[in-house]
């Protein structure tokens, strides 16, 4: 099946990029934007096909390598 | 007076007891108050009061090194030391420790390192033009050690590389007692005209204090705290107080300001380091006499809803305070909306002497400023000498493996392997300057524009610090000079950074106290005094604490560029010299630790007169033109910095003829041990080198001569380059791919 | 001749690259100085040369020289780039010519995933032109890397054609000029480390030929670079 | 209205991260992983309250500044 992680700052952690891109698509003459916050996704295929076993190897993954949980929160999608 | 704050905690001995301060510290506050704190005001305290703030600790020990000498412009007590180094410039210097932030959080903990140093730099009127950084990780095989490798030194880079001031040196060191606990010590060193320094103090009744940089968020709030408060299990609920850094704006923040100072804008300015707004805006207030009032809505803040006491004791980075000449308000506000900065007038200067915080106009803090400042808690805490240690009799021990076995597992050591993988990841040349990369003994950054240059680099060796302390201090800085002589300049002043275990254990207040007492005698004898520094204590976790760690960043002075050496063999067919006596000291070696396994044991003694005296006389020699390749003995010894010559120029080298000589020390104590005071250097005119020796008094004699594919220890005793090399460069990288 | 240097914010070899060409003007009659032009400035003297220094424009958010591309000023270097002035980035400029559609491909993180700062060893693929004219195809030339996003991509057409054309300026190489896996500092395809529009008046590359054109810094053999280009346009 | 724009790497376009994080992962113990790839994601409030004209809006953003269409494709999700 298919794992979909999505990686967020927590709310309150300063977010450079989200930022910089805010000040640019401003000063491109994009107006009415505000909070931009710039995460990552990373997706991959999994060959274990019981969801629930899947969720805890992918939640495993999470903890221990894809997001940095003092200042990421993140999120699993799965879809077989 | 300031009224408690609707809806926020009450002020109890459990909020007291949570923001660090003891029973006596907050009967100190009523007393200065004269009534109880609010929350607001208590915060004030405890981040002011902080061992990291205060010094509390360690000050009456610090006082005693010497601070002083016809180089120093200004010593310990602004954001950096600063020193004459000729033509009317300055250079201006300081190490810190971001060790408990970068445990938690390695990339961002390293990288806000990084960026708060170069504050304190430019804050001062210089540009940065090199930063250092000595880092000490636990052992290879610990569970957390190469991920926080990988993170401290990608933080370091992403900071550094960003900001486009070039990495230049450092150190990495692996020990078991770092396991918890990791050091990031970061330095950068910045050039000023002599006569356009800026300082902090502020005064000038009316005159407007402003806010520039990023907005404040609720970042580290207590960090200041945490940063002074030994680990436990439950440390990682002390996370959220991490900062992220952003590089970017701290770019944008060095050319505002330079380009501000050029100008006579400024009164005072400061950077806002730990302890945000409270720090900077008490030390402008108190170093110039006055007082200040802040209107608190006017600080540009991030998140909505921002409390006084959040906006007081965050920790966001990038942020800068001043005060300006009125009326200049709007010509600096100009240069920093130029470079799309905050810029916000957030108060003025009073003749108060008391610290006022409005918010909506209304009063919600009132503290007295000298009173705060004077009172802040200076302990003489009790201390234990250590106990010396045995020497090692180098007669008395067999090796256990042959020398040039020897030399090829201790190059490939930790401790002793190239940390390449580490500077490569460093941008180490931007700027253009560089004229001494990473690699050799001390970085050498030229002064933009001229033939004269800066030498710099870091230096610290924990486990003589631990089986001696005062031989342990005395040797950082001896070792610091060292460094710095060997590439042929003249060593001006270090800074220091002081990481140690628990004050409050007599055993490590002892070596405190002895590291200092070192340093002072070293940094005495060889005219060479600290102008900066910094104390980072209780880095110990469940009781168990780092080897003391006093780290030296030492700056020097090169007049002729034309005139210094490096450590890589030059060519073939020349001679190598010895500089210095070798009597064989084994003891607290890498060679026993790394080789024999042996237990601990003294220290090589530090004789600061020979030190100087032979140190001296290299130098004269490199400026004379008479060396061609210099490098000083340290770690391994004799046998590690031939190899370290030997591979840096990519040619060999026969030292058998000698070696046939040696029977008192014995060969393996003659090759490995560490005896200090000593040099190896490479000439063409080996006959005037010695006799120039003879006449200073220096012991001087010749090893053997370079050239060919592989190191000659011994008759029988070659290992080729190749090995060596593959050894030395295939640690550190072979560690971090596993 | 005259040249622009661009300043971005977060622009840090800037001073870099106008030392490496005051110099090179210094060395030829004309003498000197290049013009340093703040991003702001939509319009900027009548120049020759325009160079995109290095550095981490903008911080390098979102992507490395993206939002270098799309300032103001940049506009104004791509209507100059067409009528054919020479355009040179380094580095940070390399990645902004990539993200303005001046040059093709992109430059993305390392395949190491590690800043990277070394020298290095490229091969001048394309000898007697502008850029090159001081070096004979087939050159090795020792130069600085230091970038993070240096890993350049094209698809196999765009390669194809970049080959066809002879746009391929300089590749990584070892010490002796062979092209090599070893040689290649970041995973670019075909270990290309520089490669120019399709009239060779504008160019790109990751390595520093500005930091090594000082005896003193090391090496020289970046200066050929800078004093070829000054001849030729002048 | 929120914003959502997520940017991935065009297939054929090696993904240093993704392989990386792929490797990384292996080493770690989690097998049975495949196809590791990493993406973007820019959030971002609009004040644009018409659907229609925000799309086009965002469109432009990401053709202008949010994604580089040499390598990348992207997708947009507005909720109001
Ligand atoms: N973290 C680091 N950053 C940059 N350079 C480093 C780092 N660690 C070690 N180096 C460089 O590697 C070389 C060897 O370091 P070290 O063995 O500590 O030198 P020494 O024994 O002369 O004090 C030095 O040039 C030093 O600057
Ligand atoms: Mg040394």
């Amino acid at each position: 099946m298919k794992a979909r992680v999505h990686v967020t700052l927590k709310n309150g952690v300063l977010d450079p990029q989200g930022k910089a891109i805010e000040h640019a698509l401003v000063s491109l003459g994009f107006d009415g934007i505000d909070d931009v916050r710039q995460g990552k996704v990373i997706e991959f295929s999994l060959t274990e096909s019981d969801p629930a076993k899947a969720r805890a190897n992918v939640e495993a993954m999470c903890e221990k390598l894809l997001a940095n949980t003092v200042i990421e929160n993140y999120a699993i999608e799965l879809d077989a | 007076m300031a009224k408690e704050r609707p809806n926020e905690p009450s002020v109890t001995p459990k909020v007291v007891r949570e923001h660090g301060l003891n029973e006596q510290e907050y009967d100190l506050i009523l007393d200065i108050m004269r009534r109880a704190p609010n929350l607001l005001e208590l915060g004030i305290f405890s981040v002011m009061w902080s061992e990291h703030c205060s010094y509390k600790s360690s000050k009456k020990w610090l006082k005693t090194l010497p601070t002083k000498g016809p180089q120093v412009i200004k010593g310990p007590g602004e954001n950096a030391g600063v020193i004459d180094i000729g033509e009317g410039l300055a250079a201006i210097f300081k190490m810190e420790s971001h060790n408990h932030p970068s445990f938690i959080e390695p990339y961002q903990g390293a990288a806000t390192g990084v960026g708060g140093i170069l504050r304190d730099v430019f804050t001062m009127g210089a540009r940065p033009v090199a930063n250092l950084n000595a880092l000490r990780f636990g052992s290879p095989d610990h569970p957390k050690t190469r991920h926080l490798v990988a993170g401290v030194v990608a933080g370091i880079g992403g900071y550094g590389n960003c900001v486009g001031v070039p990495t230049v040196g450092g150190e990495v060191n692996f020990d078991s007692s770092y396991n918890g606990n990791i050091l990031v010590n970061a330095m950068t060193v910045g050039i000023a005209p002599a006569d356009r320094i800026f300082y902090s103090a502020a005064a000038g009744v009316g005159k407007p204090v402003v806010y520039v940089g990023s907005k404040t968020g609720r970042d580290g709030i207590h960090g200041a705290t945490m940063a002074s408060a030994e680990f436990d299990e439950d440390s990682d609920e002390k996370r959220p107080t991490v900062q992220v850094g952003d590089p970017f704006t701290e770019k944008l923040l060095i050319e505002a300001c330079l380009e501000l100072m050029a100008t006579d804008a400024i009164v005072g300015i400061q950077d806002m380091g730990a302890a945000g707004l409270t720090s900077s805006s008490f030390e402008m207030a108190s170093k110039g006499g006055s007082g200040v009032e802040l209107e608190l809505d006017k600080v540009p803040c991030r998140e909505d809803g921002m409390t006084p006491y959040e906006m007081m004791l965050s920790e966001s980075q990038e942020r800068m305070l001043m005060v300006l000449q009125p009326g200049k308000e709007d010509l600096a506000r100009g240069i920093f909306e130029k470079w799309d900065l905050d810029f916000a007038v957030i108060g003025h200067l009073t003749d108060s002497g008391r610290m006022v915080l409005k918010m909506h106009g209304e009063v919600v803090g009132d503290l007295p400023i000298d009173p705060l400042a004077e009172a802040s808690p200076e302990y003489d805490r009790p201390w234990q000498p250590t106990p010396p240690l045995d020497d090692v009799d180098p007669a008395g021990f067999t090796p256990s493996v042959a020398p040039a076995e020897a030399l090829k597992r201790l190059m490939a050591t930790p401790d002793l392997c190239s940390k390449r993988w580490v500077w490569e990841q460093y941008d180490h040349m931007v700027m253009a300057d560089t004229v001494a990369r990473p690699g050799g003994d001390a970085a050498v950054v030229r002064i933009h524009g001229s033939n004269r240059g800066l030498a710099m680099a870091s230096d610290c060796t924990p486990r003589y610090c631990k089986a001696d302390p005062a031989r342990g201090g005395a040797q950082a800085v001896a070792e610091s000079w060292r460094n710095l002589t060997a590439v042929g300049a003249r060593p001006l002043a270090v800074t220091d950074n002081m990481n140690f275990g628990n004050p409050e254990r007599p055993e490590i207040m002892g070596q405190f106290v002895g590291c200092i007492a070192g340093m002072k005698a070293a940094c005495e004898a060889l005219d060479y005094p600290v102008v900066s520094g910094n104390v980072s204590l209780y880095n110990e976790t469940n009781g168990q604490a780092i080897l003391p760690t006093p780290v030296i960043g030492g700056v020097g002075l090169i007049d002729d560029l034309d005139r210094i050496a490096g450590a890589a063999f030059a060519a073939a067919d020349e001679t190598i010299v010895l500089i210095g006596e070798t009597k064989g000291h084994l003891g607290a070696s890498l060679y026993l630790r790394d080789i024999e396994g042996a237990s601990e044991s003294a220290p090589p003694p530090v004789d600061l007169a020979v030190e100087r005296r032979n140190g001296d006389f290299v130098r004269g020699r490199i400026h004379a033109g008479a060396v061609t390749a210099c490098h000083d003995l340290s770690d391994g010894g004799l046998a590690v910095a031939l190899a370290e010559m030997a591979l840096a120029g990519g040619c060999g080298a026969d030292i058998a003829e000698a070696a046939a000589a040696v029977d008192n020390p014995p060969l393996p104590a003659w090759l490995f041990g560490e005896d200090q005071a000593r040099y190896l250097v490479t000439t063409k005119t080996a006959d005037a080198l010695l006799a120039a020796a003879g006449e200073a008094a220096v012991p001087a004699r010749v090893l053997g001569r370079t050239g060919g594919e592989s190191l000659i220890l011994a008759a029988g005793m070659a290992i080729s380059l190749a090995e060596l090399r593959a050894g030395h460069e295939g640690w550190l990288p072979g560690y971090m791919d596993r | 001749m005259k040249a622009a240097v661009i300043v971005f914010p977060g622009s840090n070899c800037d001073r870099d690259v106008q030392v490496a060409l005051e110099q090179a003007m210094g060395r030829h009659a004309t003498g000197g100085e290049p013009l340093m032009v703040w991003h702001k400035d939509r319009y900027f003297d009548k120049v020759d040369l325009i160079v995109l220094p290095g550095g981490f424009s903008y911080g390098d958010y979102l992507r490395c020289g993206a939002m270098a591309a799309n300032s103001p000023v940049m506009k104004e270097v791509v209507a100059r780039a067409a009528k054919g002035v020479a355009v040179l980035g380094i580095c940070n400029g390399f990645q902004m010519l990539t993200e303005t559609g001046l040059l093709p491909g992109a430059l993305m993180r390392n395949a190491d995933l590690r800043f990277v700062c070394r020298d290095v060893t490229i091969k001048v693929e394309t000898g007697q032109n502008l850029f090159t004219a001081n070096y004979a195809q087939g050159d090795a030339i020792r130069v600085p890397v230091a970038h993070h996003d240096g890993n350049y991509f094209a698809d196999d057409d765009e390669l194809a054609g970049l080959e066809d054309r002879d746009q391929i300026a300089f590749r990584y190489c070892a010490p002796d000029g062979a092209v090599t896996p070893e040689a290649n500092p970041n995973g670019s395809q075909r270990n290309i480390a520089g490669v120019y529009n399709e009239t060779k008046t504008v160019l790109g590359l990751m390595p520093h030929p500005e930091r090594l054109a000082d005896p003193k810094l090391g090496g020289i053999d970046g200066r050929p670079f800078f004093d070829g280009l000054v001849e030729a346009l002048s």
